[in-house]
């Protein structure tokens, strides 16, 4: 009856409470380590101390006999495994044989020499310390310009220069735009090595049912369909033989978007053994074997005429890479090249990149990957520009931005930004602080001698990875919605969500659209079994790219019910809303419960109509999202101890529509604390040796709660047209713009000093001696 | 890691310096020494035992003197490996003889930790070293007193 | 060993190895896996228990050396179905993201209300400095615990 | 991370603790530093003796004008004991300081003490407080100052089989102000350099100045020379500034990744002044 019809709230954008939450507050969530199985034996690595040496010979019979132990396993046994793959190609990229288990040379600390497995964990890792190897140490090299330097050790022997890759970039007439500039600007920057650190280690538990010819691998990943194709190849399995498992995954950061040597490892063993075997990365493994994130060093030099316009960026980075490449390590810096315009019109950009093997474990993507090396480099150089030319930073960086009517706006280096307004989050964030009266405040405090900061970063970054000629791996994302007899909703999605509440922006999703209760959809992902083959949760895309593949799959959906819906009415004018089908003319309907029982019962079907109510859809980005944002940081810097005091924090950021701001928020906090650590306390520090210095949280400073600045988040809000939902992607915005934010605002503070820039992490001893000796 | 210092022992020059040639006298000496054993000219094979409050490690390892130039210097290289890591020193001594009697034995070299000493410990290592080289000083002292 | 536990209001009696760490214990012998292991130094929290009303790092102590006590895990904190005020405060006020360091952050926090009903941000914040989350900021974390302790004021 | 297999034994009594620690066995209080260097295996001892189950171990009094503190009372304990707060505040807001709320809880006044760690945060309070530490022996009792009980980085006078039995500090007297300043390392919560300062004033004079210094050397001490600079001074910003830029005289400041031994120095005449201030203005209040 149409006057039964209630208009249904929309669910997107609304700020509702997460659907994952109810097992993750009562512990009853299952990550890999609480996965039991009968016969589960537990494995123990032993690993390399040393950042360079020659395996001479392993001893492993104390081990052998230790009780328990089942197998152990060195080099040599798992030799014809792997190797473990990368997944970027640059022109001339020197790959080195990356073995799961070092044959007969290891390369950092921490390199995986031999397994021991065991029915008793406790006994894995006392057998594993009893393994005896002889080394051959040998000199190392940790520093990426020292391992370019002439004379340095070389860390593959093949390669003796530790050049894995150059690579040029350029667009417009950088030359020309230097010759050009009134004025020009240089500065070395770096963005030292972080730790990913995910709260959940890496952990992998690894089932071969020999009958079946079935391996079932649970790992903590990302990418649970990228780890099927690539560790089955490893392990030279027909893919469709193997299941990829994520259970619930504990944060990811990028650190999990990787194969790693582990995973095949593990699978190996299960099928030596015939029994189920598990892993688990302890804290100390996790901190010198799991990826790291940044390693640049990055020379600038910006051109610029004396009005602020800026003519033209050149930019000579050196990556470090550590010792082989992961899936991505190649590829990061290469992002950092496509984003250093940042938001600015500049049609004149050059950069080279070279790729430095260190005897480290290697970078890859870690939050924000490539963009926030670039955005830190090319906001620092605005702000170093704006001083030299004694210009406002804010009015600077506006005199230069992409203006709002240049949209798609095609940059020097390849992108096409898709929509933006960069004036307008500025512009908010400024009234939100008052700049006027801060600037007027700090003028006051500087003659009392204090030193006030305000630093402004505004950020672009490539959300939304992306379409597939730009993504190693493939850049597109499916779903599958299948709509079950009782008109229940299960969502299939190809994402693998690790903390980002897919679960719950997916169900609001479908159920707009399909006029559902929100608590009669069920979404599920990290099982190639269940789930159509997709690509993962990266690089700001989950929401861009799963989520328009999902919305998608509904439309078609929507067409089927509403066809069969018509069907049941007898009508060909019938309207689909509140998950009812109303004939437009009697007013007569029929659920949505009814018309799915019908589409399975199949009594009858509409012309050319399959019965069932299924549908997959795989979307192909047409090009990525370019989300953006202002952040102010306001500083005080404790002129007794060179300690950073943060007074506020204003992050407005554009991420283009917002499905669910309660989530929104969460993803910039977080971001901004990354983004934070790596300004203010995180390094993985290694000596000259290739020793990790920083090798357990007692040295490795990750924020803690009483660290952290209140964030004042808000947003501007520009759709998007490259999908549907108009949404852009939030998950890397808080730590791209964060850092530079900071930093500015800092040097901002000691410019009375002659201060011009400071390179991260600005520990208060770094600025003590800049207090104390007056210009860096 | 960088260390450098100075000590004065309470010996002539020429005294000083045939004490640390001593391999019985450096046994009795370095913190933790179980024995020293002479595998070559100059070059001992170490045992010891680190103990640092809770923190405790077998190292096995070489001492070996070289570059002797009597009795004004010489240096020392110290390697050890354990199951918590390992160790190396490489360092000069010079010998120059103190105002007023004795000997200023001065030390300037570098020392490395590996393994889960290097990570975990490092705020520990500059005070542990410290705290060892003025040991092995006073136990010198002590030795060339008796 | 012999030991006698009560876990969650219901008694153990197990016989344990002395290095047997109470984290292990509860993970893997009791089966109760909320309580996680993100560190080998007492430094990330993750493992956090009640142990006699106290909050303490299970990985940082011998199942031995809680012989004879009475312990609390996040699975423990519900009552009859009902979510504990803390659990409820953190789905409300979206204080978990992976979830990962979720349980024990849950305990720290619930020590916090226990011992002052009514607590500054700053306190908050130091109630929480021992454990670490990666995800969150700690800001939803920290409006979880205001949001608790105004409900349990009212 | 697992620790290596150990005997263990948990003594009802202080006398069959001292029985096995002579034997050799490594004592165990909270094991808040011990059990994390177990699981690295960079401390393996095979024997370890569970001081947690002595009841007459576990306690806070008053007596003879002094405060008591048993071996195996907890930090968490120490901070938030009345007693505590009231007649020796500078040792409660110590406690308050250490780690986190889980260390507290759990950590021992006692173990951190014999542990002896040159970051500690004790070390300051007790030079400041000049505490005395009483320890149990196998041939019985004896007292030593905490001056001379704390000797160089983790280490100690305690002998073989010796056991702390308590710590003694004084009741403060009334004009007596205290505080404890902590530049605090990021990572681990441990003292970069840590500065306990107690100070008395009388008609205007201050008559009492004690200063501890942890955090800076392998072991924590009393700026005796800082001390002297501020006794029968009315305790003005000068003499405050030249106080504590005495008090890193003499010792010989370590470095690490978190501090070079020149931020130390100069960290302890900032913490030093601080303190100073802080407890000078207290003194106000009693």
């Amino acid at each position: 009856m149409a006057s039964t019809i209630t208009k249904v709230e929309k669910l997107v954008g609304k700020r509702i409470r997460r659907r994952e939450d109810p097992r993750l507050i009562t512990g009853t969530a299952t990550y890999v380590d609480d996965i039991q199985m009968p016969g589960m034996h537990y494995a123990a690595i032993v690993r390399s101390p040393h950042a360079a040496a020659r395996i001479r010979s392993i001893d492993t019979k104390a081990a052998a006999e230790t009780p328990s132990v089942a197998a152990i396993y060195t080099g040599k046994d798992t030799a014809k495994v792997g190797p473990v793959p990368c997944g970027a190609s640059l022109p001339g990229l020197r790959i080195p044989h990356h073995y799961i288990l070092a044959t007969d040379r290891v390369y950092f600390v921490g390199h995986p020499v031999a397994v021991v497995v065991a029915t008793d964990k406790y006994l894995a890792r006392d057998a594993a310390e009893k393994i005896e190897i002889d080394w051959e140490v040998l000199p190392a090299v940790a520093d990426p310009e020292k391992a370019i330097a002439a004379g340095a050790p070389p860390v593959h022997p093949e390669w003796p220069d530790n050049v894995a890759f150059n690579y040029h970039q350029e667009g417009g007439d950088v030359d020309k735009a230097f010759a050009e500039a009134e004025v020009v600007v240089k500065q070395r920057i770096t963005s030292q090595r972080l730790i990913p650190a995910a709260m959940e280690t890496r952990g992998v538990v690894a089932e071969w049912r020999a009958a079946d010819r079935q391996l079932n691998l649970y790992t903590s990943t990302q990418v649970p369909h990228l780890v099927r194709t690539l560790v089955a190849g490893m392990l030279g399995l027909e893919e469709n033989r193997m299941r990829v498992i994520a259970p619930e995954v504990g944060g990811g950061f990028g650190s999990k978007l990787n194969i790693y040597a582990e995973e095949a490892l593990m699978g190996f063993v299960a099928m030596q053994i015939g029994k189920p075997v598990k892993w688990i990365e302890s804290r100390r493994e996790n901190f010198l074997t799991t990826i790291q994130g940044r390693g640049h060093v990055d020379y600038f030099e910006l051109a610029a005429k004396k009005d602020g316009t800026i003519l033209g960026i050149k930019l000579k980075l050196i990556q470090d890479l550590g010792a082989y490449h992961q899936l991505l390590t190649p590829a990061i810096p290469t992002l950092s090249v496509l984003m250093m315009p940042g938001l600015y019109r500049t049609q004149n950009v050059r950069a080279d990149i070279i790729g430095a093997f260190t005897n480290c474990v290697p970078t890859d993507a870690y939050r924000g990957a490539g963009r926030p090396e670039a955005t830190h480099g090319i906001e620092r150089m605005v702000d170093i520009l704006a001083a030299e030319l004694k210009m406002d930073p804010a009015e600077i960086r506006i005199k230069n931005f992409v203006h709002r009517e240049e949209f798609p706006f095609p940059t020097a280096t390849g992108l096409m930004y898709d929509s933006g307004n960069y004036a307008a989050p500025l512009d908010k964030a400024m009234a939100t602080v008052d700049y006027k009266k801060l600037r007027a405040e700090q003028a006051e405090a500087r003659k009392q001698g204090k030193f006030m900061g305000i630093g402004i970063c505004t950020y672009g970054e490539i959300c939304g990875f992306g379409p597939s000629p730009a993504t190693p791996a493939g850049g597109w994302e499916s779903a599958t919605v299948k709509i079950e007899p009782s008109g229940k909703v299960t969502v299939l999605t190809g994402t693998c969500s690790h903390g980002q509440g897919e679960e719950t922006t997916f169900a609001q999703i479908a159920a707009d659209e399909l006029g559902v209760d929100i608590d009669d959809i069920l979404v599920l992902r990290g099982d190639t079994a269940i789930v159509p083959y997709g690509i993962g949760t990266f690089g700001s895309r989950a929401t861009a790219i799963g989520g328009t593949a999902l919305y998608f799959a509904l439309q078609e959906l929507r067409d089927k019910v509403k066809k069969f819906g018509a069907m049941m009415l007898e009508s060909d004018d019938v309207a689909f809303a509140n998950g009812r089908v109303t004939c437009n003319k009697t007013g007569q309907s029929k659920s949505f419960a009814e018309i799915a029982g019908a589409t399975y019962r199949a009594m009858k079907l509409p012309p050319n109509t399959e019965p069932g109510l299924q549908s997959t859809h795989f979307w192909e980005p047409p090009n990525f999202t370019f989300g953006f944002g202002a952040h102010i940081v306001i500083t005080d810097i404790d002129k007794d101890t060179g300690q950073v005091k943060i007074r506020r924090y204003v992050a407005v950021d554009d991420c283009g529509n917002i499905l669910n701001p309660l989530i929104v928020d969460g993803q910039v906090h977080g971001g901004v604390a990354q983004g934070l650590g790596q300004a203010l306390w995180e390094q993985a520090v290694y000596d000259d040796n290739g020793q990790l210095i920083t090798g357990e949280y007692m040295d490795y400073a990750m924020p803690r709660a009483h660290m952290m600045p209140w964030v004042e988040s808000d947003h501007t809000i520009t759709p998007s047209p490259v999908n549907p939902l108009g949404v852009k992607g939030v998950g890397e915005a808080g730590t791209i713009g964060c850092s530079p934010a900071v930093v500015n605002s800092v040097v901002d503070a000691l410019s009375p000093l002659g201060v011009r820039h400071l390179d991260m992490p600005l520990t208060p001893e770094k600025i003590w001696k800049v207090m104390a000796g007056g210009k860096n | 890691m960088k260390i450098s210092g100075t000590y004065t022992l309470p010996l002539p020059q020429e005294r000083a310096y045939a004490v640390m040639q001593d391999p019985a006298v450096l046994a009795r000496a370095m913190p933790g020494c179980e024995s020293l054993e002479k595998i070559g000219p100059d070059e001992y094979r170490m045992k010891m035992k680190m103990v640092l409050a809770s923190l405790s490690g077998a190292f096995e390892g070489k001492v070996r003197i070289t570059d002797q130039a009597p009795p004004s210097s010489f240096r020392l290289v110290v390697e050890g490996n354990g199951r918590v890591g390992f160790l190396k020193g490489d360092g000069l001594l010079k010998l120059t003889p103190a105002e007023g009697g004795g000997t200023v034995v001065a030390y300037d070299g570098d020392a490395q930790v590996g393994g889960t000493i290097a990570a975990v410990g490092q705020r520990l290592i500059d005070g542990t070293a410290k705290t060892m080289i003025k040991k092995f000083f006073d136990k010198l002292a002590a030795e060339a007193a008796s | 060993m012999k030991i006698n536990l009560t876990i969650n209001g219901k008694k153990y009696s197990p016989d344990v190895e002395p290095r047997l760490l109470l984290i292990h214990y509860l993970r893997d012998v009791a089966g109760l896996t909320g309580s996680h292991i993100g560190c080998e130094t007492s430094l990330c929290g993750a493992c956090t228990v009640e142990l006699d009303g106290k909050a303490v790092k299970s990985c940082s102590m011998f199942a031995v050396q809680a012989d004879g006590a009475s312990l609390t895990t996040i699975e423990g904190l519900a009552e009859n179905g009902k979510l504990h005020g803390m659990q409820e405060a953190f789905w409300n006020q979206h204080g978990a993201q992976c979830g990962f360091c979720t349980p024990g952050m849950i305990m720290a926090s619930k020590q916090i209300l226990d011992r002052n009903a009514n607590p500054t941000d700053d306190e908050i914040r130091h109630g929480i400095e021992g454990n670490l989350c990666r995800c969150t900021g700690y800001q939803h974390i920290v409006n979880a615990v205001r949001a608790a302790a105004a409900a349990a004021g009212k | 991370m697992i620790p290596q297999t150990f005997e263990y034994t948990a003594p009802k009594t202080l006398d069959e603790a001292v029985a096995l620690a002579g034997n050799g066995a490594k004592l165990l209080a909270g094991g808040m530093s011990l059990i994390p260097m177990m699981k690295l295996r960079l401390a393996a001892p095979e024997h370890l003796v569970d001081l947690g189950r002595i009841k007459d171990l576990n306690y806070i009094r008053e007596e003879g004008g002094a405060l008591h503190i048993g071996a195996t009372a907890t930090h968490y304990s120490v901070e938030s004991s009345a007693l505590v707060r009231t007649k020796c505040p500078l040792l409660a807001e110590t406690a308050s300081a250490i780690g986190d709320v889980q260390v507290r809880n759990m950590g021992t006044m006692g173990g951190s003490v014999a542990h002896a760690d040159p970051s500690a945060d004790y070390p300051a309070a007790l030079q400041a407080l000049e505490g005395k530490v009483v320890i149990r022996g196998a041939k019985g009792e004896r007292t030593v100052s905490a001056a001379d009980f704390f000797v160089d980085s983790f280490a100690t006078t305690l002998e073989p089989g010796e056991i702390i039995r308590e710590i003694v500090v004084p009741v403060e007297e009334a004009g007596t102000g205290t505080s404890y300043q902590k530049n605090v390392q990021p990572a681990s919560g441990f003292a970069i350099v840590g500065v306990a300062a107690r100070i008395k004033r009388s008609s205007g004079k201050i008559t009492l100045a004690r200063i501890g210094v942890t955090g800076l050397s392998n072991v924590g001490y009393r700026a005796t020379a800082a001390e002297k600079a501020l006794e029968g001074t009315p305790g003005s910003a000068e003499d405050v500034a030249k106080a504590a830029g005495l008090v890193s005289q003499g010792a010989d400041a370590n470095s690490d990744l978190h501090a070079s031994s020149d931020y130390r120095k100069h960290l302890a005449t900032v913490y030093a002044a601080r303190a100073i201030n802080a407890a000078l203005a207290a003194t106000a209040k009693t």
